[in-house]
């Protein structure tokens, strides 16, 4: 039973998603509050490098030495929105070229690469990962199994991250004045609420998130480090914002879904299922299901409900307001 | 004490050129502190820069290779981002003129059609490519207003799948499929010599080749120059870029106005695709460690920015930064990490971006900060 | 008086760069009363209003409640002061519930709590809605309210802020004057607890109607300060423009006999939330007329603007413009068919802001003007230099970019487009709205002279003593639909028709 | 306009000027590169990849070890096939690289070739020979046919699974002489075969690893370059059998063994021919015999029977008196493609496009 089609795909999905799922939750968070940041590769390589070395390095036992490791990938990762931040909220650059020049700067041929390559971190196996923590007997239960027990803390940490981010937006005060800040930064701006100050902190803690997703290739799901390791995964994570409709629990939803559908190709070769150029479809799937979710939500109407926060990509001056 | 920042009114002269040389020295500065950091050097780091991407023997043919696409990407961004029209798909409509410009090659080539008529083709096809995939991200923002950064943005990775799936999972019109060599590795059918596109040679620094392409992009500048500044259509761009009520207003119709100006975009993009199968390869490149490695279309993004969206000032920009591009391959080895290059350009471009502010803006530093931007004045 | 002013500010000073916004300005007002900051646009009000509510920092002088010497660095260091502000662009979240936009910034009630919980306000915003008759859905969003309602949730919100001064920057901009009198009744109810309203406006009959002391500003300074019994309009009035006031009163001839120029047969069309605002325009104007339509904004003026000169598309109807008929949908055949339109919102719609004058100018001939695909770049400067001239623009030259220019100065730029060419009628919406005294003399000059020359003109305003100035007809716009006034003099009549009330037969 | 064409001409003219500056200073020691061979490396990914490109790189620094001063190694990391590549090249011969060893297939093209007729060109895995290009690769096949024995002497059931990169001859060589040598020593076995289409992939083929696992595969092996299989293996406790270098260290307890090419002594054999002028174009097809290709150490899942039966099996293909790929040889459906007495040429394995019997997948991915 756990290994028919759908079972191993979603565990897989469920697997494979965590990393985007991380990634798309931090950039959610930048962009609700209007920042809309493309360097998320970036800021994943730099999560997976620093993450992975930190790992290396701290001799204290697998569970400490994992949960700095996730720290310093989070913090190391923040560093590097932060100088998005800088240049978009304080300097007004594009939030595009900005988030542009991140990737360039951070990513596969820059300071990920760089880093990895100056701290010796190539061809060494991780002296610590992170791997399912319930016992054998549990992860083989049929369906729950897979699904539920058969993962790794960083997954159980994903979902309590999901609810409470989705508990932070909807129920909180902070959470209020971030989506304030998001869809209309005069009026937040006009009770009291800083733009900047929330602008920043939401830019950095996306960041933060997307160094964890960049260390869960590095200590979970391929635990080493190569450049450019997350191939790609930051600009799905980015799709998937959208095809979730800035909710963080749409956003789990569709990282298992597009986890799965990465699984989707190796799986049905493996039980000889052909279903036309598998590679092309289930590859550009993300992508193209992405722009049909996007055209739904500009359809008339929909936006309102659906849409992107009002204010996502425009830099807030008061003066200027 | 604090900072304000306040919009200026009249752009000084001499600070829309100071500005942009501070930040590039800035960040030459600041990349010669991470390099010291790190024990290098940056006298010598910088050196070697610019002598393996501007002077040393063959390095101009070797940067003109790196600029000639980047010159199309940044021009292709450029047009579109001066009516605010964000299209990030430069990279995507690329390969799909390198996909039309090559059957264009491949079919009147082979039919032995004279050279200039093929590579006329081949341009023409090129552009039709990239304009038609551009198309689909301009339709969507002109008849649904759904943004086309996203949309754009996305079909990059559907063409670039499309790119790999012709050449390595397909035995399509663009597959080598006779003799020896194509049943050892899948590559893209050669192009017969009369879809070759000519270079000129220069006969300095050990023979430069100007190829036809970077010809085009010069070409491509001008015509764009003249066409923003000089015609009807030009008026009508820049008055939507402005204001779309203005342009409402005017009469400019403004969903043909969108789709045009997506497809002249990504017609300059396709051009560069083209440029890339008849100049270069030869061959349509779907290897997914060729031409989608080098992340032209980003890199265009970049330079059009730092051009700030000037045709001419594009292909500069891009001629520098294919120069940087260029020694990056050319210093990196066994004892400078590949890596290096690219936080030396990250640096500088984070400078040069952070430093437009200050052609816009006038900071003051106050102890009383004011609130300074004017009534609107009526 | 005996307690201390609820608010008072003590030489007030306020720099711009090139201009100075408040001069050395001396303000108070007391608790439970209303008081007016009278003055024309560019007066200063604004810029008094923000320094109130700590948008802005005074150059110099100082701010003082209930006699305590304060000083704002924020709107928040203001409304955790007492001190709220109804800005006239309203400042709320369009895509939150009423409830939310009240717990939004809170630091009172509910909203101090790191959890929040909107329905916990509800019943909340229903009582202070009772009490002072602003009745709103808590849960409803804000963009699906009107503009009225929104307006009622700005001042739930600072009432819920337990403001003790409330500022109101040009409140019934956008209401009816029945929702303007309901208005003027919660004013006057809040006051009673001892508040303080300050009512910012540039209408005589509502500062009448509502204050009970005016503070006038001229040109940044206070100029007086008086008891609104003891004022008259006139003498109000010649404190806000420093002069006598001289308007254009168009001589009556008789218009309106002429062949019709402008005629709009069945017209019906959908506003943005695609729910139908126009319903079967019938109307006519004539060669040398003009016909205005009155109304309080909102109730589908603006889109019969655009209706008529092709920015928006006609569900039914035809427009006609000296018997052609213009395509639907296509600015550029009403303009080519001598259709000209003032739109009302100048820098945005009017000109491309950021461009030369001299595109601005050629913004509907560049086509004509061209040789073939390529524009005369030296036949376009000639022409803003010529329109410079003429229409006396205040402009360095045509290189200039329209944003930089006043008010007064765009629109002139506007009407040298309009005018020139072969114009058979104008559309003029809120022409003069914004503008200065002298710069409304030249607008209104204007188009009574195109009238004379035979255009016919269609003037859209809100602005009654325009209407009365200017038009020959009047015609009322009320939810979409129009009804003729019999007597154009008739003040009462306009104004029961404005109200949504029935002409008596 | 105009103020902006100025700024742009005054960038230009600051930097030329630093660059004719830095010129000035650079050219004369550009100059001084003497006697010194100089011998460069281009790869295809990362030099510390852990597979493919770090056991060339290991090539390298044997070459530069072994000569030590005498000559100057360098090598070129990530480069793309095409424009970057014609650029490094043209960077290197312009520093006075005489020898350039090209390991991706692909690289090099005609055109380059004759534009550099004084450097000499080799090219790993490709078929393009000239004057001044050679060829050269592994008969990495008897040795994967060897890892295969293992993987079959470790199966426990009756499929093996085996990640696969790229539908290409190459590859599919690979596979049918895995899939022969399992068959040795596990009658009857079938391989499944998951294409990943990338040389280099860690998060596919982990992906692959697991989708063979859950179809029923009970050993994995993989003929692509990152250890990823491998830790999937161990973290399911199946045995696993390696490729290209040994990176046992990932999975030390699945780890059985790979075929894993040793670089070294070609890359050091045609350097010094090179500077001696003895070097001629040609193709080389390395081989057990010279200790170009071999099996890595074992791992503890492999018992001595097994290690006794490989040791045979590679003496005989040493002494020439077994060959994996002689006939008879069936394809997937049964049908005779090499009769029993033949041999199949390297050409014909250079051209491989069909599977072996007890091979489970599509040649064509």
């Amino acid at each position: 039973m756990n290994n028919t089609l759908l079972v191993t795909l979603i565990a897989s999905g469920v697997a494979y998603g965590t990393p985007l799922l991380f990634a798309s939750l931090g950039e959610l968070l930048a962009e609700r509050s209007g920042v809309l940041n493309l360097g998320v590769e970036g800021m994943m390589l730099v999560g997976a490098v620093m993450g992975f070395w930190t790992e290396q390095r701290v001799h204290a036992g697998p569970v400490v030495s994992l949960i700095v490791a996730v720290f310093v990938a989070a913090f190391s990762a923040a560093c590097m929105a932060a100088i998005h931040a800088f240049l978009v909220i304080t300097l007004r650059a594009s939030q595009i070229v900005s988030g542009l020049a991140l990737t360039i700067f951070a990513g596969a041929a820059g300071l990920s690469s760089y880093l990895g390559n100056d701290l010796n971190l190539a061809d060494v196996p991780a002296s610590h990962t992170f791997h399912a923590v319930f016992p054998s007997g549990m992860q083989n239960w049929p369906i729950v199994g897979p699904l539920v027990f058969g993962q790794t803390p960083l997954v159980y940490a994903s979902w309590v991250c999901v609810a409470a981010i989705a508990y932070y937006l909807t129920r909180t005060r902070p959470g209020l004045n971030v989506r304030a800040v998001g869809e209309s930064p005069a009026a937040a701006d006009a009770m009291g609420i800083s733009v900047t100050r929330y602008r920043y902190a939401h830019t950095i803690a996306g960041g933060a998130f997307a160094g964890v997703a960049g260390a869960t290739f590095t200590l979970a799901i391929t635990p080493q480090w190569v450049s450019g390791i997350t191939g790609g995964a930051g600009w799905i994570a980015i799709a998937l914002v959208i095809f979730a409709f800035w909710r963080p629990e749409l956003c789990l939803v569709g990282a298992y879904f597009f986890g799965a559908l990465q699984a989707l190709a190796p799986e049905l070769q493996a039980r000889n299922i052909s279903l036309g150029p598998t590679e092309l479809w289930t590859n550009a799937m993300p992508y193209a299901a992405t722009i049909v979710v996007l055209v739904l939500v500009s359809w008339r109407g929909a936006r309102r409900r659906l849409g992107a926060p009002a204010a996502l990509g425009v830099a807030y001056v008061r003066e200027e307001a | 004490m604090r900072f304000t920042v306040e919009r200026r009114l009249q752009q000084p002269r001499w600070l829309v050129v100071a500005v942009p040389l501070a930040s590039v020295l800035f960040g030459f500065v600041v990349a010669a502190v991470v390099l010291l950091a790190t024990g290098h050097d940056p006298v010598t780091s910088y050196r070697q820069l610019f002598d393996a991407a501007f002077v040393s023997t063959g390095s101009l043919d070797q940067t003109l290779i790196a600029a000639t696409p980047l010159a199309f990407t940044g021009l292709a961004a450029a047009v579109a981002f001066r009516m605010r029209i964000f299209n990030i798909g430069a990279e995507g409509q690329l390969y799909m003129g390198s996909i039309t410009g090559a059957a264009a090659g491949l079919y009147l080539g082979g039919r032995g059609s004279a050279s200039p008529w093929v590579i006329a083709a081949m341009i023409v096809a090129g552009c039709a490519g990239g304009a038609a995939w551009a198309s689909i991200a301009g339709a969507l923002r002109a008849f649904f207003g759904t943004s086309e950064i996203l949309t754009s943005l996305m079909l990059n990775y559907v063409a670039g799948y499309i790119l790999t799936y012709l050449i390595f999972q397909s035995e399509s019109y663009w597959r080598q499929t006779k003799g020896f060599n194509a049943t050892v590795f899948p590559t893209g059918k050669p192009l017969p010599s009369n879809a070759v596109w000519p270079a000129w040679t220069l006969h300095t620094q050990g023979g430069i080749a100007l190829p036809l392409g970077a010809g085009l992009a010069a070409v491509a500048a001008v015509l764009l120059w003249v066409l923003y500044r000089r015609t009807r259509f030009g008026f009508e761009v820049q008055v939507l870029g402005d204001s779309v009520g203005a342009a409402r207003y005017a009469g400019v119709r403004t969903r043909r106005k969108i789709l045009s100006v997506m497809a002249i975009s990504g017609a300059i993009a396709g051009l560069g695709g083209a440029s890339q199968v008849g100049d270069f390869s030869h061959s349509l490149d779907g290897d997914p460690n060729g031409l989608q490695r080098q992340g032209y279309g980003y890199a265009g993004i970049v330079v059009a920015a730092l051009a700030r969206y000037n045709p001419f000032a594009v292909v500069l920009v891009a001629f520098l930064i294919g120069g940087l591009d260029n020694a990056g391959n050319s210093l990196q080895g066994a004892d400078f990490p590949s890596g290096r290059v690219g936080v030396i350009q990250g640096i500088i471009l984070f400078s040069t971006l952070g430093g437009e502010l200050l052609v816009r803006h006038r900071v003051r530093i106050a102890r009383t900060p004011q609130a300074p931007a004017p009534e609107p004045a009526s | 008086m005996a307690t201390a002013p609820a608010i008072e500010l003590r030489g007030i000073t306020k720099r711009f760069p090139g201009v100075v916004a408040n001069a050395d300005v001396d303000f108070e007002a007391a608790p439970g009363e209303v008081h007016a900051l009278l003055g024309e646009n560019g007066a200063g009000k604004s810029t008094l209003s923000h320094i109130m509510s700590g948008l802005y920092r005074p150059d110099e002088g100082e701010i003082r409640l209930h006699g305590a010497p304060v000083v704002f660095h924020s709107p928040r260091d203001a409304i955790d002061a007492g001190v709220c502000m109804v800005h006239q662009h309203f400042r709320l979240v369009d895509r939150f519930t009423v409830a939310e936009n009240l717990i939004l910034g809170d630091r009172r009630g509910v909203g101090t709590h790191f959890r929040i919980e909107p329905g916990a306000v509800v019943d909340q915003v229903r009582r202070l809605g009772e009490r002072y008759r602003l009745p709103v859905d808590p849960r409803a969003r804000i963009w699906q309210l009107s503009v009225g309602e929104r307006q009622r949730v700005e001042i739930l919100k600072a009432l819920y802020e337990e403001a003790k001064v409330l500022i109101l920057d040009e409140p019934t901009a956008v209401l009816t004057p029945d929702e303007a009198d309901t208005l003027f009744e919660t004013l006057r109810e809040i006051v009673q607890d001892g508040r303080t309203v300050i009512f910012i406006s540039h209408k005589l009959n509502e500062v009448k109607a509502v204050s009970d002391r005016v503070t006038v500003l001229r040109g940044g300074r206070v100029v007086a300060t008086v008891a609104t019994s003891e004022a008259s309009s006139q003498s109000l009035a010649s404190l806000m423009v420093g002069r006598e006031l001289d308007t254009v009163q168009r001589r009556r001839t008789d218009a309106g006999e002429g062949e019709a120029v402008l005629s709009v047969e069945g017209l019906s069309a959908e506003s943005h939330r695609a729910t139908t605002i126009l319903e079967d325009i019938e109307l006519t104007v004539r060669t040398g007329e003009i016909v205005a339509i009155a109304g309080v904004a909102g109730n589908g003026q603006r889109e019969l603007a655009e209706a008529i000169a092709g920015l928006r598309q006609r569900t039914r109807g035809t427009v006609r413009v000296a018997g052609r008929p213009l395509r639907n949908g296509d600015a550029r055949s009403a303009f080519r068919a001598g259709l000209g339109y003032v739109p009302e919102d100048r820098l945005g719609t009017g000109v491309a802001p950021n461009l030369p004058l001299s595109m601005n100018i050629e913004l509907k001939s560049y086509r004509e003007d061209s040789l073939g695909p390529f524009l005369r770049l030296g036949r376009m400067r000639e022409r803003a230099e010529e329109a410079i001239r003429a229409y006396d623009i205040k402009a360095a030259g045509p290189h200039v970019e329209a944003a930089t220019l006043s008010g007064g100065n765009i629109q002139k730029v506007v009407l040298a487009r309009e005018f020139a060419g072969n114009l058979k009628a104008l559309i003029a919406a809120s022409p003069t709205r914004g503008l200065d005294v002298s710069a409304v003399e030249t607008v209104h000059r204007h188009l009574c002279d195109a009238a004379d020359r035979g255009v016919g003109i269609l003037l859209i305003s809100e602005d009654l003593d325009e209407i009365l100035a200017l038009a020959d007809r009047v015609l009322v716009m009320y939810e979409g639909r129009l009804s003729p006034v019999g007597n154009r003099d008739d003040i009462d009549e306009i104004a029961v028709l404005m109200a949504g009330g029935q002409r008596e037969e | 306009m105009t103020q902006r064409k100025l700024a742009l001409a005054a960038v230009l003219l600051v930097i030329s000027a630093a660059s004719v500056v830095l010129a000035l200073g650079t050219s004369p020691g550009a100059a001084k590169s003497s006697s010194v061979f100089k011998a460069a490396w281009i790869y295809v990914g990362p030099h510390n990849d852990g597979g493919w490109s770090q056991a060339h790189e290991a090539g390298r620094q044997y070459v530069q070890k072994m000569l030590g001063s005498k000559v100057q190694t360098t090598y070129k990391e990530n480069i793309a096939v095409g424009a970057q590549f014609s650029q490094t090249v043209a960077s290197l011969v312009a520093q006075g690289y005489k020898l350039i060893f090209a390991t991706s297939y692909g690289y090099i093209t005609p055109a380059i070739a004759a534009k550099y007729p004084d450097v000499d060109f080799e090219q790993a895995t490709g078929t393009y020979q000239a004057k001044n290009v050679s060829e050269y690769f592994g008969a990495a096949e008897d040795t994967v046919f060897l890892s295969g024995m293992a993987a079959g002497a470790a199966a426990k059931c009756n499929t093996i699974g085996f990640v696969v990169a790229y539908p290409i001859p190459e590859v599919i060589r690979h596979a049918n002489a895995f899939a022969l040598g399992a068959q040795v020593t596990h009658p009857g076995v079938a391989v499944k075969l998951v294409w990943t289409n990338s040389w280099f992939d860690p998060a596919k083929e982990k992906k692959a690893a697991q989708s063979l696992h859950a179809a029923g595969a009970c050993v994995l092996g993989q003929n692509v370059d990152s250890p990823a299989t491998g830790q999937y293996a161990q973290s399911v406790h199946v045995p696993w059998v390696g490729y290209d270098s040994d990176s046992s260290k990932f999975a030390p307890k699945s780890w059985l063994t790979g075929s894993v090419y040793n670089w070294g002594p070609y890359y050091l054999k045609r350097v010094k021919a090179a500077m001696n002028g003895t070097w001629k174009s040609g193709f080389y097809y390395g081989s057990i015999n010279d200790g170009f290709t071999k099996l890595a150490p074992y791992g503890p899942g492999v018992s001595a029977a097994t290690k006794a039966t490989i040791a045979s099996k590679e003496k005989a293909i040493e002494n020439g008196s077994f060959y994996e790929f002689a006939g008879p040889l069936y394809d997937q459906s049964g049908k005779l493609r090499v009769p029993k007495g033949k041999k199949m040429t390297v050409n014909q394995l250079y051209a491989m496009s069909w599977l072996v019997k007890g091979v489970i997948g599509s040649p064509k991915g």
